[in-house]
């Protein structure tokens, strides 16, 4: 019986589960599913972290369990889960309110969870697949809105050449090494000094497919217009969760199959970081959409993360697992805040319809101020802390350049935050429409905490970084 | 193995012209079918390669299927097929280069010289035959060592399906749906309602 | 002769056409997901020719696998695009720019 | 008891208390009192710390030191030295004046306002008194915030662009120190600036070390051309926030020169001493100059105050003790008597709602006091023998001809130039016929406007008096900076 | 006692600043007066002590501030020089602050102009009571404040403000090479202290120093630095153009200003410093050529201006261009010794101005006086005693200390001394020629002033007349009394070490030049009685006939003018080209607005470049894949 408290097939049977409550409760359907979906969540997350996984024969062969696979798993539960709380009100308020959005979401998270530990190329194949595919859908899941239609359309079909060349690159890998398992492929790199032309292909043709999902700069378009054509609260939750674990897999792509030849990848991402980090920062200044701000900001905020795989090295790895965290605390902050802001009935989403926002609820502004400094990086606030050991990772592995100009941008992309900060407490409101924060009391209760930590995790950073320390590969 | 080779370049030269077809064609439906034909030649080529069940699978899988659904989709969505070809020559140029380039690239991976000589130069004999046959082999490892994967798969249908589902299927709220249940347990004494109206008022 | 990289080299072709179907079709979605099948028919060649010139099965249960999951993109595909259709009555793809900046 | 750590969070905790009160017209006046006297109670604080401070001990006193990362040797780790003790205690003693000097002219969000200010005390006070490099990295960029929106919110009219460029400007500046810190981190594994001080890096990495702090520094104190900040943002700024970023912010520049170009990175503060020197004379001759053509009072000032800091730049960087002690006195007065300036400004900002000096005129007519007060200040920034001013440019002038005489000729055209400008402007907007008839109905300071101004004013006269009582302190530490310097570029 | 004497104007000042306005203003005025009138009784008391042998004495008051061995103390030094000075300035400053109190009672603020004038007499006592260059300086440039002040009283008028800030400015100009020579003292001999000093004098004889690029001997070069401060506190040529202006003053505060503070630092600084200066080889003919200079310069102006006091004014110009070449040929003794007898001849003559002016309800353009000697004799006969000291009419005070000047250039060995004795001569002629233009113009002959005014003309109270006496007792009975302890025989026990002093013999003049040098004089004061007195049509006529010479005197040879092109024109141009194009053109728009805008259009592209369409984003990915292969292949 063991076997079904390993997390994953946990997660399957409970999706299944969802699926079947949703569909056979009469009424309210939506809210029981997510009621569910949350609740399964929170316990494969508690299953996650008492390891009962550990040492399950059979899975072997395809999945990784380490102190890295775990950290990252259970952000990423905690994550969706979280997501799920903030933005029910948002569904049932919008008429969204289907059943089958916790349950694709719980699904896709069933995929990151494997992409996470995966350790064989077909699963990570087929977990990627997993995951893109219910997020096509509910991307599009506003089904009488253009704008969904087409970030739907947009992801779905820059996702799907991105899978398949992904899928190319594999099967170079596949081709040139004989294997499909990262051991497998270390293995048969050992020997080898230079790694064959056909071997830097297919990492290429990989890293590429990879660097879609993490949205990095050249692969990263589709990323804006999924964000704003999306109904909000699937944004909030495609900023929070994937990305951890399409930064967890791209770690582990890079460092453990190709440890070895850490020289040629890095170029890769090394180009991929910097043009990441600074395109974040510098498209971001033109925009008027919040949502598409904040997709700017998180590419530029996975540029930073990719400083840190830049590094190759346990430093880099804690830095980034660091980071993400604090990625995850910041977005669940800021989504949290504008899935519960209304202005005349309609949610805000343009960043000149802040103005005033301080004066009618100064404290919904304040914690938005402080979490945008936070995104900035601007100390005493959380944010810093993941740019600081970002950086520290960089300087480790004496990458200089890398760190000026990941502090360059960072000093770009404050522009943008601080336009937010400038919109609530320097315009003078330009009408009299007032604001509505509705919130339920969960998400209060979340906000909250997460106010506190991003505020005063200056206080004990090491609640964060002991835990970190223990990660490796 | 002359036979060989030029049986190779029949299903090849078919299968890539077909493709170049299926991304010029001036009608969807003509796509289609040029698709369905590309991926025939491809199983051709998988015969070929001894690899007679994914060949079968292939073709029924997306001949069967796949090609179908699209050739229903496209005819199912009412479109003006001649003015969607209007404008495919517009980003030729950079298309063509930015695909020459990448036939290049990729033709300097596999037909330099440096290719044949590393580790895979062993294997590129003809095809070998395997005592076992493909399908038994395929068969004894699918639901053995990759029984996960196989799951998983299973996974992605029911999600497409669930997806695909949510995404088309409309609720007509109009459409009077029977409920025999309803029908059988009505109480007379709610089946009649007395109503007094007022005259000249009406209900 | 036919080596190992007379299937390569078709499958790379057959990539790339797959690819230019993406971005040179300017009018019509469903040739855009007919140009994702492609790719991926040109990963199963790439796939198959290794698995039987390594001697080694996986690089078939991996194609099997794609094409499990090609079905599956190609049917969510079509919905979306149903979605669309419906929305915008038209599958025209430079209609689809609502979304920019 | 941890002195130092209540002086630092003091202010916090009114803050804090502040937040408590929910803001109406009753209340109003209640946070105003909570911020003075909290403000006022951190100098008191902070005069005991004086009082108790040893100025026979050349190293930091009253430390405290806790483990803070459990990974990274960072810790909270705080102390005062001779160098930062006037720092600290010129930041509380100009906070409690400009609580005060905002009590009529900020109207709106005053809650907001006040709880910024303490916010500010604490960083400021917490900077200055750091001893671990990232605790006084944090603080130094923490004080960006409050700034930013006491600029942004209660500016000018231009203010949205004066905070910008004063966030960006700043934050760019400093962001490379972050980098030099880091690196500084990973050579050393240590943190302290107490241990860090002397010779322990190459000369090579020292220069980009150096590199990286001056882009930092430069563009806090300012320096010529990295100075055109400054004059937006204190025009734009509230008068307080004037006063606190000229009095106090400015000196994070100086302060960390001192502290880590030259107490770290002895040989490439060597090696870029002429390249110092050359930006300095600029700054001095040319802000100067453009000082004169201004219009607006508080830009005019502004520039003085790059000029001025042209000044500190150069004794930090003659690297001998009438330079270094010279130019701390120069941060010190300059932090008072620009302080004082823009408070003048303020004054009659606050009466007639205009900087423009065309529009000012004989008002030593009406405003005697104020025509008194304006004038102490006034000589004290053109340096005159018994004020503050006089005390820091001369022993940077003292300083620097023992360097060079372009050096010390450059530094000294400052005399002559600073005279002119604020002698021009003083005779400008004090003396005169009253020709504006706005102003005919003008009032004099009024017993607030004295309450803020006489202390400074004395302060201005007392530091020039007796300016013993400021060098002592910091004597032994400066001593140690420049044995330092000298023994590791005798090599 | 001598803290006593420097403190007690202090204590009038602070009085005033503080308690001034709560109390009448008569307690103001009589307080300070008492005061100055004090410290005057203290400073003649320690002056007497000091006429018969006295070591130097130093009072330590407290440290002022103490960098590294930068050590500078309050402290008052007192020796000959030091007390003659007080004499002089507690004097005449105590005559200025009666006077005042007559000359002001029409103003309203009386209070402040008494304050004002006590802290100039402190700033200038603590100026030669310094025992070290840095409190000198504070006193130094104490009086410039003051100066400052008191110049901008009448802080209505435009042109008070202007002259005001024109004193302090030029002044600084030349504080900041007093500034740049006390640091330099400071380098070479490691000390600021007097005799620390003149102690290491010897050791560096014959040291040089680099400076700007070139090699100077040391000495040279730091008595050069500190000359350039002398000569904007003394007005000296190039550095004089605000002595003149200065005129805007009060007149009580021009008295003061040109008798006794202010001015004569410069004279003193040089005195001070002889033992320094008397090394300076090249300096010291630089300082000669400038006196020689200033002296002839000024004069030549004073010639044709009509203000009576701007008269005065270029005379008192005139004199420190004596007194400064007399210190150039190492005369320090007979310098200081005219400054004494000029203190006591010029405030006279400024103080009768003042009373003139007074009478004349503040008319001071000469044109319109004349035949004033009839209404005001007192005051007619006063300015007749002070012009004949400052021509030297025999056994008037000027008589001694010019004649003693004259005689050291005749039998000076240095270079310059030919020029300078050339120069004093014909300066002593315009002397005598403009004081008595100046006399005819204003006493005698007849009116021209309209008639109201003149018959209004009225002698000034007692309290204006009584220091007016006072000063005329100095003025005549000074040198008399002192030239023998000052150029005289007893000059050694006199003063001591206080500066130095040539071989004491006291050479007289030939008689023949004797001759010269009087038959000037008296071709002075006829050539004036003549043009102003005797054929008045004459000096229109003159003015015609000798255009070019009349307009550059009366127009001051265009040094303003000059000044107004070459430093004050340039100066406001390059403000303004520096803030506008510098500052907003270049820094700014190359700088952070250049950067942000670059920033905001490589936005927008970008956002352009975000245009919506798939095939644009296909292609992107595309692009990007196949740039980092070719990468590869090529790499």
């Amino acid at each position: 019986m063991h076997i079904l408290f390993v997390p994953e097939v946990t997660l399957a049977i409970l999706a299944v589960a969802c699926l079947m409550y949703g569909l056979f409760s009469k009424n309210n359907s939506f809210n029981k599913a997510t009621n569910f979906a949350t609740l399964s969540l929170l316990f494969v997350s508690l299953l996650i972290f008492f390891d009962f996984s550990t040492n399950f024969a059979l899975f072997d062969s395809f999945f990784s369990n380490t102190q890295f696979t775990k950290f990252f798993k259970i952000l990423t539960t905690l994550g969706a889960a979280i997501s799920l709380i903030i933005s029910k009100n948002y569904f049932i308020d919008s008429k969204i309110n289907k059943f089958e959005i916790p349950t694709l979401l719980l699904f896709s998270t069933l995929g990151m969870l494997i992409m996470i530990s995966s350790k064989n190329l077909m699963i990570m194949y087929l977990a990627i697949e997993l995951q893109s595919l219910s997020l096509y859908v509910v991307a599009s899941i506003k089904r009488n809105s253009i704008e969904s239609a087409e970030s739907g359309v947009k992801y779905f079909i820059l996702g799907a050449l991105s899978s398949g060349i992904l899928l190319y690159g594999f099967s170079l890998v596949y081709g040139f090494t004989g294997h499909t398992s990262f051991e497998g492929i270390a293995n048969s790199l050992v020997e080898i000094d230079n790694l064959p032309i056909g071997l830097i292909f297919g990492l290429v043709f990989v890293l590429v497919g990879l660097a879609f999902k993490v949205s990095a700069v050249p692969f990263h378009m589709w990323t804006p217009d999924v964000y704003e054509g999306a109904p909000t609260s699937i944004t909030a939750f495609f900023a929070i969760v994937p990305k951890l674990a399409a930064i967890a897999l791209i770690f582990r792509f890079c460092l453990e199959p190709f440890g070895k030849f850490y020289f040629e990848w890095t170029q890769v991402i090394f180009f991929l970081s910097i043009a990441s980090m600074f395109l974040g920062a510098i498209a971001a200044i033109a925009q008027k959409n919040l949502k598409r701000l904040l997709a700017y900001s998180s590419i530029g905020h996975v540029g930073y993360v990719l400083i840190a795989l830049v590094s190759a090295s346990d430093q880099g790895l804690k830095s980034a697992s660091i980071y993400m965290f604090i990625y995850l605390v910041m977005n669940i902050a800021v989504f949290s805040i504008i899935l519960s802001l209304k202005k005349s009935d309609a949610y805000v989403e343009k960043i000149s319809s802040l103005s005033g926002l301080s004066k009618s609820n100064p404290v919904i502004s304040a914690s938005l101020a402080i979490i945008m400094l936070s995104m900035a990086g601007i100390p005493p606030f959380i944010g810093f802390f993941g740019k600081l050991y970002v950086f520290i990772a960089a300087i480790e592995s004496q990458l200089y350049i890398l760190a000026v100009l990941g502090v360059l941008a960072s000093v770009i992309s404050a522009f943008y935050y601080l336009r937010i900060i400038k919109g609530m407490y320097f315009d003078e409101p330009d009408d009299n429409q007032t604001f509505e924060f509705t919130i339920s009391s969960e998400s209060k209760v979340i906000l909250s905490i997460l106010m506190l930590l991003i505020t005063f995790f200056i206080l004990y950073p090491s609640l964060l970084t002991d835990v970190v320390s223990s990660i490796s590969l | 193995m002359y036979l060989y080779s030029i049986t190779f370049y029949i299903f090849s030269l078919v299968a890539v012209l077909s493709a170049l077809m299926v991304i010029s064609a001036r009608n969807p439906v003509h796509s289609v079918l040029f698709l369905i034909l590309s991926f025939v030649n491809a199983s051709g080529l998988f015969v070929l390669l001894g690899a007679e069940f994914l060949a079968m699978i292939l073709v029924v899988v997306y001949v069967g299927a796949v090609a179908v659904l699209f050739l229903f989709v496209v005819m199912m969505l009412d479109i003006n097929f001649v003015k969607l070809r209007e404008g495919f020559l517009q980003y030729l140029p950079f298309g063509a280069l930015l695909g020459i380039v990448l036939i290049i690239e990729l033709g300097i991976l596999f037909l330099t010289k440096s290719f044949s000589e590393n580790s895979l130069s062993q294997f590129v004999q003809s095809p070998q035959i395997n005592e076992v046959e493909n399908t038994k082999l395929i068969g004894q490892v699918l639901y053995t060592d990759y029984f996960y994967l196989f799951q998983i798969s299973g996974l992605i249908l029911l999600v497409a399906m669930v997806g695909s589902i949510t995404l088309t299927l409309r609720d007509r709220g109009q459409v009077k749906r029977q409920n025999i249940s309803s029908q059988n347990f009505i109480d007379e004494k709610n089946a009649i309602e007395k109503k007094k109206i007022k005259l000249g008022e009406g209900i | 002769m036919i080596y190992l990289e007379h299937y390569l080299f078709l499958a790379a072709i057959i990539f790339t056409i797959g690819v230019l179907g993406i971005f040179l079709n300017k009018k019509n979605v469903i040739i855009i997901l007919m140009s994702i099948e492609l790719i991926l028919l040109s990963v199963n060649i790439n796939l198959i020719s290794f698995s039987v010139f390594l001697n080694d099965i996986s690089g078939q249960i991996f194609a099997m696998l794609t094409l499990t999951v090609a079905a599956a993109e190609a049917a969510i595909g079509l919905a979306i695009l149903v979605v669309f259709y419906r929305n915008l009555g038209s599958i025209e793809v430079n209609k689809i720019n609502k979304l920019k900046g | 008891m941890p002195l130092l750590s209540l002086t630092i969070f003091l202010p916090l905790l009114g803050a804090l208390v502040i937040l408590l009160i929910k803001e109406d017209e009753n209340s109003v006046n209640n946070i105003k009192k909570v911020a003075l006297w909290t403000s006022i109670g951190v100098f008191l604080l902070s005069l005991l710390i004086w009082l108790q401070f040893d100025n026979n001990n050349g190293s930091y006193q009253f430390e405290e030191k806790f483990r803070w990362f459990n990974d990274f040797n960072f810790s909270y780790h705080i102390g005062i030295d001779g160098i930062s003790l006037f720092m600290v205690i010129l930041s509380t003693f100009l906070t409690p004046l400009c609580i005060l000097a905002s009590w009529e002219s900020i109207k709106k969000r005053v809650k907001e306002y006040m709880i910024a200010f303490l916010f500010l005390e604490t960083v400021m006070i917490g900077m200055f008194a750091s001893v671990d490099i990232l605790l006084f990295y944090i603080f130094f960029e923490a004080v960006l915030i409050p700034m930013y929106l006491i600029i942004g919110i209660w500016g000018g009219e231009r203010r949205i662009y004066a905070s910008f460029k004063f966030f960006l400007y700043t934050l760019l500046g400093s962001v490379l120190m972050l980098i030099a810190i880091v690196v500084i981190y990973r050579l050393t594994d240590s943190m302290s600036i107490e241990t860090l001080q002397g010779n322990y890096f190459t000369k090579n990495i020292q220069i980009y070390l150096w590199l990286a702090f001056f882009a930092s520094f430069a563009v806090k104190i300012p320096m010529w051309p990295f100075h055109t900040w400054l004059p937006d943002a204190h025009v734009e700024a509230p008068t307080a926030g004037s006063v606190i970023l000229a009095g106090v912010l400015l000196k994070m520049g100086g302060y960390g020169f001192i502290r880590f170009s030259l107490g770290m990175l002895p040989e490439a503060s060597y090696y870029f001493s002429p390249l110092i020197m050359t930006l300095s004379i600029v700054a001095v001759v040319y802000t100067s100059l453009v000082a004169l053509a201004q219009t607006d009072i508080k830009k005019l000032i502004a520039y003085s105050s790059v000029a001025h800091m042209g000044l500190v730049t150069i004794g930090i960087f003659l690297v001998n003790s009438q330079g270094l002690e010279g130019a701390m006195i120069q941060m010190i007065s300059h932090g008072v008597v620009s302080g004082a300036l823009f408070l003048c400004v303020g004054v009659i900002y606050d009466r007639m709602h205009t900087r423009d000096i065309n529009f000012y005129g004989g008002l030593v007519n009406r405003m005697p006091i104020y025509a008194t007060v304006f004038m102490i200040f006034m000589l004290g920034s053109v340096g005159l023998p018994g004020t503050s001013g006089f005390i820091g440019e001369f022993l940077v002038i003292v300083g620097a001809f023992q360097y060079s005489s372009i050096v010390v000729i450059g530094a000294a055209t400052g005399i002559v130039l600073s005279a002119v400008y604020m002698l021009y402007l003083y005779k400008r907007i004090i003396f005169g016929v009253m020709t504006n008839e706005k102003l005919t109905e003008i009032l004099d300071l009024d017993n607030r406007e004295k309450i803020i101004l006489i202390p400074l004013a004395i302060a201005v006269i007392f530091i020039g008096i007796f300016p013993n009582i400021f060098i002592e302190p910091m004597r032994l530490p400066i001593e140690s900076i420049i044995s330092n310097y000298e023994s590791a570029n005798a090599k | 006692m001598a803290q006593l004497i420097v403190f007690l104007p202090l204590i009038g000042f602070l009085f005033c600043f503080f308690f001034g306005k709560k109390f009448n203003f008569k307690v103001s005025q009589i307080l300070t007066t008492s005061l100055l009138f004090l410290s005057a009784i203290l400073s003649w008391i320690l002056f007497f002590s000091y006429i018969g042998e006295k070591e130097t004495q130093i009072i330590h008051i407290f440290n002022w501030f103490t960098s590294g061995n930068f050590i500078v103390d309050w402290s008052i030094r007192l020796d000959a020089l030091t007390t003659t000075m007080f004499v002089v300035v507690c004097s005449v400053s105590a005559c200025v602050h009666l006077y005042s109190i007559g000359y002001m009672s029409d103003d309203p603020s009386k209070e402040r102009f008494m304050g004002y004038l006590s802290l100039f007499t402190f700033f200038m006592l603590m100026l030669v009571s310094s025992n070290n260059l840095l409190q000198m300086f504070f006193g130094w440039e104490g009086v410039g404040l003051a100066s400052y002040l008191l110049i901008g009283f009448w802080h209505h008028k435009p042109s008070a403000n202007n002259a005001a800030i024109k004193a302090f400015i030029v002044n600084r100009v030349g504080d900041f090479g007093y500034a740049l020579g006390i640091a330099g003292v400071f380098y070479i001999f490691g000390s600021i202290e007097f005799s620390v000093i003149f102690d290491n004098v010897d050791n560096f004889k014959d040291h040089t120093i680099h400076f700007i690029g070139l090699n100077f001997s040391t000495i040279d070069l730091l008595c050069f630095l500190l000359f350039i401060g002398a000569m904007g506190k003394s007005a000296q040529l190039g550095l004089h153009t605000w002595l003149p202006d200065a005129m805007e003053g009060p007149t009580p505060v021009s008295a003061l200003i040109h008798a006794a503070t202010m001015v004569t630092a410069g004279v003193f600084l040089v005195a001070r410093m002889s033992p320094l200066f008397e090394y300076a080889l090249v300096t010291n003919l630089f300082i000669t050529f400038i006196g020689a200079s200033t002296a002839i310069f000024a004069a030549s102006i004073a010639l044709t201006q009509n203000d009576i006091k701007r008269v005065i004014a270029y005379s008192t110009c005139s004199q420190l261009g004596y007194m400064f070449f007399a210190a150039g040929l190492g005369a320090y003794n007979a310098s200081i010794f005219h400054l004494m007898t000029h203190g006591f001849f010029k405030a006279l003559l400024f103080l009768s101005a003042g009373s003139v002016i007074h009478a004349m309800h503040h008319e001071q353009d000469m044109r319109k006086m004349g035949g004033l000697f009839k209404k005001i004799p007192f005051t007619g006969s006063m300015m007749w005693i002070g012009s004949l000291a400052i021509i030297g009419f025999p056994y008037f005070s000027g008589y001694y200390s010019k004649e003693s000047i004259l005689e050291n250039a005749y039998y000076s060995s240095s270079s310059m001394a030919t020029f300078a004795y050339i120069i004093g001569i014909l300066t002593a002629l315009l002397t005598a020629f403009y004081s008595w233009r100046l006399l005819f113009m204003t006493f005698h002959g007849e009116t021209r002033s309209d008639l109201k005014t003149y018959d209004h003309a009225h002698e000034s109270p007692l309290v204006m007349t009584i220091p007016l006496i006072l000063l005329a007792f100095g003025s005549i009975f000074a040198g008399i009394l002192f030239s023998n302890f000052y150029i005289g025989k007893l000059q050694y026990s006199f003063w001591g070490d206080s500066i130095i002093l040539h071989d004491g013999k006291h050479y007289y003049l030939p008689f023949i030049q004797t001759l010269i040098v009087k038959s000037s004089v008296a071709i002075g004061v006829m050539l004036a009685a003549l043009i102003y007195f005797y054929r008045n049509h004459l000096s229109k006529n003159l003015e015609h006939n000798l255009d070019p010479l009349y307009s550059i005197s009366y127009n001051k040879w265009y040094v303003d003018e000059l000044y107004h092109s070459i430093f004050i024109r340039p100066y406001f141009y390059l403000a303004n080209l520096f803030w506008k194009k510098g500052d907003e053109k270049i820094i700014d728009g190359y700088g952070p607005n250049g950067i942000s805008k670059v920033v905001s259009i490589s936005s927008g592209y970008l956002s352009r470049f975000q245009s919506g369409y798939l095939y644009h984003y296909a292609f992107a990915m595309l692009g990007g894949l196949v740039i980092i292969l070719t990468w590869f292949i090529y790499y």
